[in-house]
């Protein structure tokens, strides 16, 4: 009879039944982080389906085609400088700046009210005010890319081309800080009407009326007041458009052309108040529907 | 005598085949469609409303063809499972809106009418988007019944209605179908189709499993046996002299007591237990056919 | 720990409508039913435990923290299966869950563990990794009862789990409830407008109606037996001749649809010579020769308080 | 002729005004108008009339045009609650055609209108390029908004593909490739304009085919959404 020995075989019936969770559990702070990241991933469409990140990659690739152009130039031919400096980028590529924020604020606001998800989040632990705060920072973040990305082409453009490094650096900052304040207004703006219309095709119409139309109108004043030489009026004007603000902050700060640029320092500090001001104004009302949505 | 009839009518979308040769006429009265979520209920209820044309076969009323027919719906009310949308109307609104859709000649007398008989004469003047889940099923019927349709099709009626409203519904459906319009509405929630339906066509994925009294189709299903629980006073003799019977194929006593008997032969079997019993000297405490309801006749099609 | 959820006068009063009336109750653990009509103010009272409304007056403690004041810590331990849709339709379950398990406080590598293990035990397999627009009703609440899970609650609130099922997916649901309440160890507060499902799922039952406790008691004291048997009988004739012979032995019948309802007994009567009523039955149909196809004890049941006149109900009911 | 269903153009009138998306048609020429009065106060006659077509045909037009279309067919296709209009004893071209007809009167109304009132009211001078402008508008408004409603009839997503069709077709390519302007609704309309008004340049087309191919569009996508309601399924909500 063949000895066992010290080996028996033995088996084991795992209990496949409910265990209970006995890991950590996190703060609200945790969870506003993996709430933010997951909102950023959303704006391009990645965790969605495969549809959904069409719209915002082709808008990227489109954003990003001319600086590619421009270092192809730079690295085959090599320029003596750039021909579209940073911060005159951001203006050229508006409109699908506008379509893009347009259309992916209402992923990140409209989505969670129209489909009742948003039910889910605040039956958890993360407050109304946060969920609405990390949201915001997300479509932030996520316009911060649309806007960088080219920058940072342009600068390895310049970097590869040799050109002299310490005014590429230099040009290159301000225009990353002058881009940083037109994304918190442009993300204000859209994510607030995102939060307040459910329907997305209403939401990406009024958002691109407040901000195209918006910025059509102040242009137009704007032309009008130098032809009647009298700039301040076009300067006042400006104050009322993200990116008329964009191009009013920029001209002292980057030479951008703008058709009534501020001038004194009393007017300057005013774009950046304005530029402030409207990101701040349109955060707090976007907290506060939140607020209400939740019933508190 | 309105008679909706489908011919051999199939539906498919690309190779996904959604009815499957179905034929079936839908007379006079109340007739229960019935089939689990993904039968092709909605496709069959599309098609009957012209919502939809058939890929292959004919679907008439009364002998004229509904696809793209718009002239059927002066004699068709559809009630969808669909929500209304227009929220910013009030219920009278809505449905004096169908009404002149029809060209009636007095709308204003027809919404009053359909309004009473659903019983939503006060609310009326509300914005729909301010009505409960039952209200708004009611205005839905309202809107199908103001031009006085010879039939009826509703598509998921009782969907998330509460008992009371539901029972009021019910009560309208059968209404309706005494007063002899053709109505036919599709359901999954089987305490529904029981109450208000004698006549049921079963559908099941496309293919049309069953129809007439569901308990006249429990008993044409020869070929499975009748489920039966017997409890008794002394089950285990009771058992002993059930399994001598032909009728029985088979017994198993149950943990909490009472005994599951499969009969083969329903008729033999339930005229010959009274005499065992007494033979036996056992006391038949209770007695049910456990497969019955519509729920066993529709768990056994769908596994058929 | 025996309550799980307490309310001392909890009222909601949005001016137009009183959806919560003064309502004092308290639940255990197990499986719990709450039932009402449309607007009897079961959403109302779900919405409040949660912390998602703010009550007019009154207070309550759910798992022993106050709503009032410690919210967040109710809502860690609180499942939610909300009534209305609430499913984004271009995002797959598994991603779905993994990222509400981490909404509830749940490290990333946690949460995907637990999402899978929850996702399997609702029974979705590889559906799970397809968006959930294209999911099917019963999919779609398998999806919504796993995020309710996923961050392991002591107590789920199901707001009607089984609305628009059929019914193999239906009683899925139900074994579902019924393994959460018994073999996970989490209380369930669960509501329903099938109140067939309530009676073969809860131990308890709250009624609820107009924003008012009607009644709340263990659900087998709602079935309790009316003493009247009702018989099937097959055959020609079958249920005339049946109640004929019936009232010659001295048993008052009536018909019931396709059923005879034999009176219960006069207690005070005397009872030496009569055979018991289920033997005469048993007898009678033996000797007409008659199908005996349904002999069964006529139970009352939870939907039978909404046929009674709310009037009538609430006086039987003690106030208080 | 196709008679319009007045019950469906009241519904749809209802279904444009009864919601917050009223307010913004108003809102868009209001701000046209009142921007105008701002500049004629300060500045003399004439002086910025670029306004007219830069923001008034180029952007609100398109956008009024889009907003009217979208909310007359938009919201019932996507939930499907159509079903009630379809179930009725009416032509499926009918119903197609009297939600147009309203989504054309406001395109008219907040579109078209307000260019040739902002116009004169820049330069009262020179009505007939003010009038140019409106007809050159109502052109364009015509097929803006039948092109829009065909699009709501197709697809949940009429708005963002409307949008990328004027923004970035028409106006940011439009700008860089002339050729384009042989698929552009608003070069067609500023055709027709300028054959009207001589101080509006006109961008070749030529008349003929501006009126033609805007006719063209018209008929054909009014028509579309009428066959498009036809095969309506009730379960086309994918």
């Amino acid at each position: 009879m063949a000895e066992r020995g010290a080996v028996e075989s033995r088996g084991v019936i795992h209990d496949l039944g409910y265990r209970p969770y006995t890991g950590p559990r996190q703060g609200e702070g945790a969870i506003a982080w993996a709430l933010f990241v997951n909102g950023f991933l959303n704006a391009f469409g990645i965790g969605r389906s495969g549809k959904s990140k069409v719209l915002p990659f082709l808008l990227l690739a489109l954003n990003l085609l001319p600086a590619v152009i421009v270092v192809g130039a730079m690295v085959l031919i090599g320029l003596p400088d750039l021909p579209i400096s940073y911060a005159q980028y951001a203006s050229t590529t508006q409109v699908l700046l506008g379509i893009f924020v347009a259309s992916q604020a209402p992923v990140l606001f409209s989505r969670d009210l129209r489909h009742g998800s948003i039910t889910l989040y605040l039956a958890r632990p993360l407050r109304a005010t946060h969920y609405a705060l990390a949201r915001w920072a997300a479509l932030l973040a996520a316009t911060l890319v649309f806007l960088l990305l080219p920058i940072l082409m342009l600068y390895v453009g310049t970097l590869l081309g040799e050109l002299d490094a310490g005014t590429q650096t230099e040009d290159a900052a301000t225009a990353a800080l002058l881009v940083v304040l037109l994304a918190l207004t442009l993300t204000g703006v859209a994510g607030l009407i995102a939060s307040v219309s459910v329907r997305r095709g209403f939401a990406v119409v009024a958002t691109i009326a407040v901000l195209l139309l918006g910025n059509g109108i102040v242009t137009a004043i704007q032309g009008i007041a130098t032809e009647q030489e009298r700039p301040r009026i076009g300067e006042i004007a400006g104050l009322f458009s993200p990116y008329s603000l964009y191009r009013g902050a920029g001209a002292a700060l980057a030479d951008l052309d703008s058709l009534t640029p501020p001038t004194g320092a009393g007017m300057e500090a005013a774009y950046y108040v304005a530029f402030v001001a409207l990101a701040a104004l349109c955060l707090g009302l976007l907290v506060l529907r939140y607020r209400k949505v939740s019933g508190r | 005598m309105t008679t909706l009839t489908l011919d051999a009518v199939s539906r498919w979308y690309g190779n996904v085949v959604a009815v499957n040769g179905i034929s079936m006429t839908v007379g006079p009265g109340v007739t229960g469609l019935l089939g689990p979520n993904g039968a092709g209920k909605t496709t069959l209820i599309a098609l009957m409303a012209g919502f939809l044309s058939p890929s292959a076969g004919t679907v008439t009323l009364d002998g004229e063809q509904i696809w793209r027919n718009t002239d059927v719906y002066r004699r068709v009310g559809l009630v969808p499972e669909r929500e209304i949308s227009f929220g910013y109307l009030t219920g009278r609104q809505f449905v004096l809106a169908n009404a002149e859709l029809h060209g009636l000649t007095d709308p204003g007398a027809a919404t009053e009418r359909a309004l009473e008989i659903v019983e939503m004469v006060d609310p009326a003047g509300r914005r729909i988007g301010t009505y409960s889940k039952g209200m708004r099923q009611r205005v839905k019927l309202a809107s199908a019944l103001v031009h006085d349709p010879g039939v009826l099709l509703l598509d998921e009626p009782f969907n998330g209605v509460d008992p009371r409203q539901r029972l009021h519904l019910m009560g309208l459906l059968q209404r309706m179908g005494a007063e002899g319009r053709t109505v036919l509405f599709s359901s999954h929630i089987l305490e529904e189709v029981e109450q208000v339906a004698r006549q049921i066509e079963v559908v099941v994925s496309g293919r049309h499993a069953a129809s007439g009294d569901f308990g006249a189709i429990r008993r044409l299903m020869t070929d499975r046996p009748v489920q039966y629980v017997v409890v008794s006073d002394d089950d285990r003799r009771l058992a002993a002299a059930l399994i001598a019977e032909p009728s029985v194929v088979g017994v198993t006593v149950r943990d909490r007591g009472g005994l599951d008997v499969a009969v083969s032969d329903l008729g033999s079997f339930v005229v010959r237990l009274p005499l065992l019993a007494r033979g036996a000297g056992v006391r038949l405490v209770e007695l049910t056919p456990t497969d019955e309801s519509l729920e066993s006749v529709f768990a056994y099609l769908v596994s058929a | 720990m025996d309550t799980v959820v307490r309310t001392e006068g909890l009222t909601k009063d949005y001016g137009s409508v009183l959806a919560l009336d003064d309502l004092s109750l308290e639940i255990g653990p197990g499986i719990t039913g709450l039932v009402g009509a449309n607007g009897a103010g079961k959403s109302t009272l779900i919405k409040i435990l949660l912390g998602l409304l703010t009550p007019t007056r009154g207070a309550a403690t759910v798992l022993g923290h106050d709503i009032a004041r410690a919210s967040a810590e109710i809502r860690t331990e609180v499942g939610y299966l909300p009534e209305h849709d609430c499913l984004p339709p271009d995002v797959s379950a598994s991603d779905f869950v993994v990222h509400l398990a981490m909404m509830s406080g749940l490290p990333r590598v946690a949460a995907r563990e637990r999402a899978a293990e929850v996702l399997r035990h609702v029974g979705l397999a590889e559906e799970r990794y397809r968006p959930m627009g294209g999911y099917s009703t019963g999919m779609k609440q398998r999806a919504k009862l796993a995020q309710a899970l996923a961050h392991d609650p002591r107590l789920v609130l199901l707001d009607e789990p089984t609305n628009g099922l059929d019914p193999a997916a239906r009683d899925d649901m139900l074994g579902l409830v019924q393994r959460i309440g018994e073999d996970f160890g989490i209380a369930v507060i669960v509501t329903s407008h099938l109140l067939g499902e309530l009676e073969r799922v809860s131990d308890h039952v709250v009624i609820l109606d107009g924003g008012k406790l009607l009644r709340a008691s263990r659900t087998d004291e709602f079935l309790d037996a009316t003493g009247t048997l009702l018989v099937e009988v097959l055959g020609d004739d079958a249920q005339a001749r049946m109640a004929a012979a019936l009232a010659e032995a001295g048993v008052m019948t009536q018909a019931r649809g396709g059923l005879i309802a034999l009176e219960p007994p006069n207690p005070a009567a005397d009872r030496s010579g009569v055979p018991d009523l289920h033997d005469l039955v048993r007898d009678t149909a033996a000797d007409l020769g008659l199908g005996l196809v349904r002999i069964q004890a006529d139970h009352r049941r939870i939907e039978d308080v909404f046929h009674d006149a709310p009037a009538d109900v609430t006086a039987e009911v003690a106030r208080g | 002729m196709i008679p319009i269903n007045a019950t469906i153009a009241r519904l749809s009138f209802q279904a444009l005004f009864g919601r917050r998306r009223g307010l913004v048609l108003m809102l868009v020429p209001a701000l046209l108008i009142g921007l105008a009065v701002l500049i004629r106060v300060l500045t003399e006659q004439g002086v910025g009339y670029e306004l007219v077509d830069s923001v008034g045909f180029t952007l609100a037009l398109p956008i009024v045009a889009l907003l009217g279309a979208s909310a007359v067919l938009g919201p019932e296709v996507d939930d499907g609650s159509i079903v009630y209009l379809l179930a009725k004893p009416v032509s499926r071209h009918v119903v197609a055609t009297s939600k147009y007809v309203v989504g054309w009167l406001a395109t008219l109304a907040f579109g078209a209108g307000p260019l040739f009132v902002a116009g004169m009211v820049i330069d009262a001078s020179d009505p007939q390029r003010a009038l140019g402008w409106l007809v050159g508008g109502a052109v364009a408004g015509t097929t803006y908004a039948a092109l829009f409603l065909g699009l709501a009839s197709v697809t949940r997503h009429a708005v963002v593909v409307g949008l990328l069709f004027v923004l970035l077709w028409e106006g940011l390519l439009g700008g860089l490739l002339r050729g384009i302007r042989w698929l552009d609704l608003g070069a067609w309309g500023t055709e027709v304009a300028s054959a009207i008004s001589s101080s509006i340049t006109a961008p070749g087309t030529g008349l003929t085919y501006a009126v033609t191919a805007s006719a063209v569009i018209t008929l054909g996508s009014v028509w579309f959404a009428g066959d498009r309601l036809r095969s309506f399924t009730m379960r086309g909500d994918e």
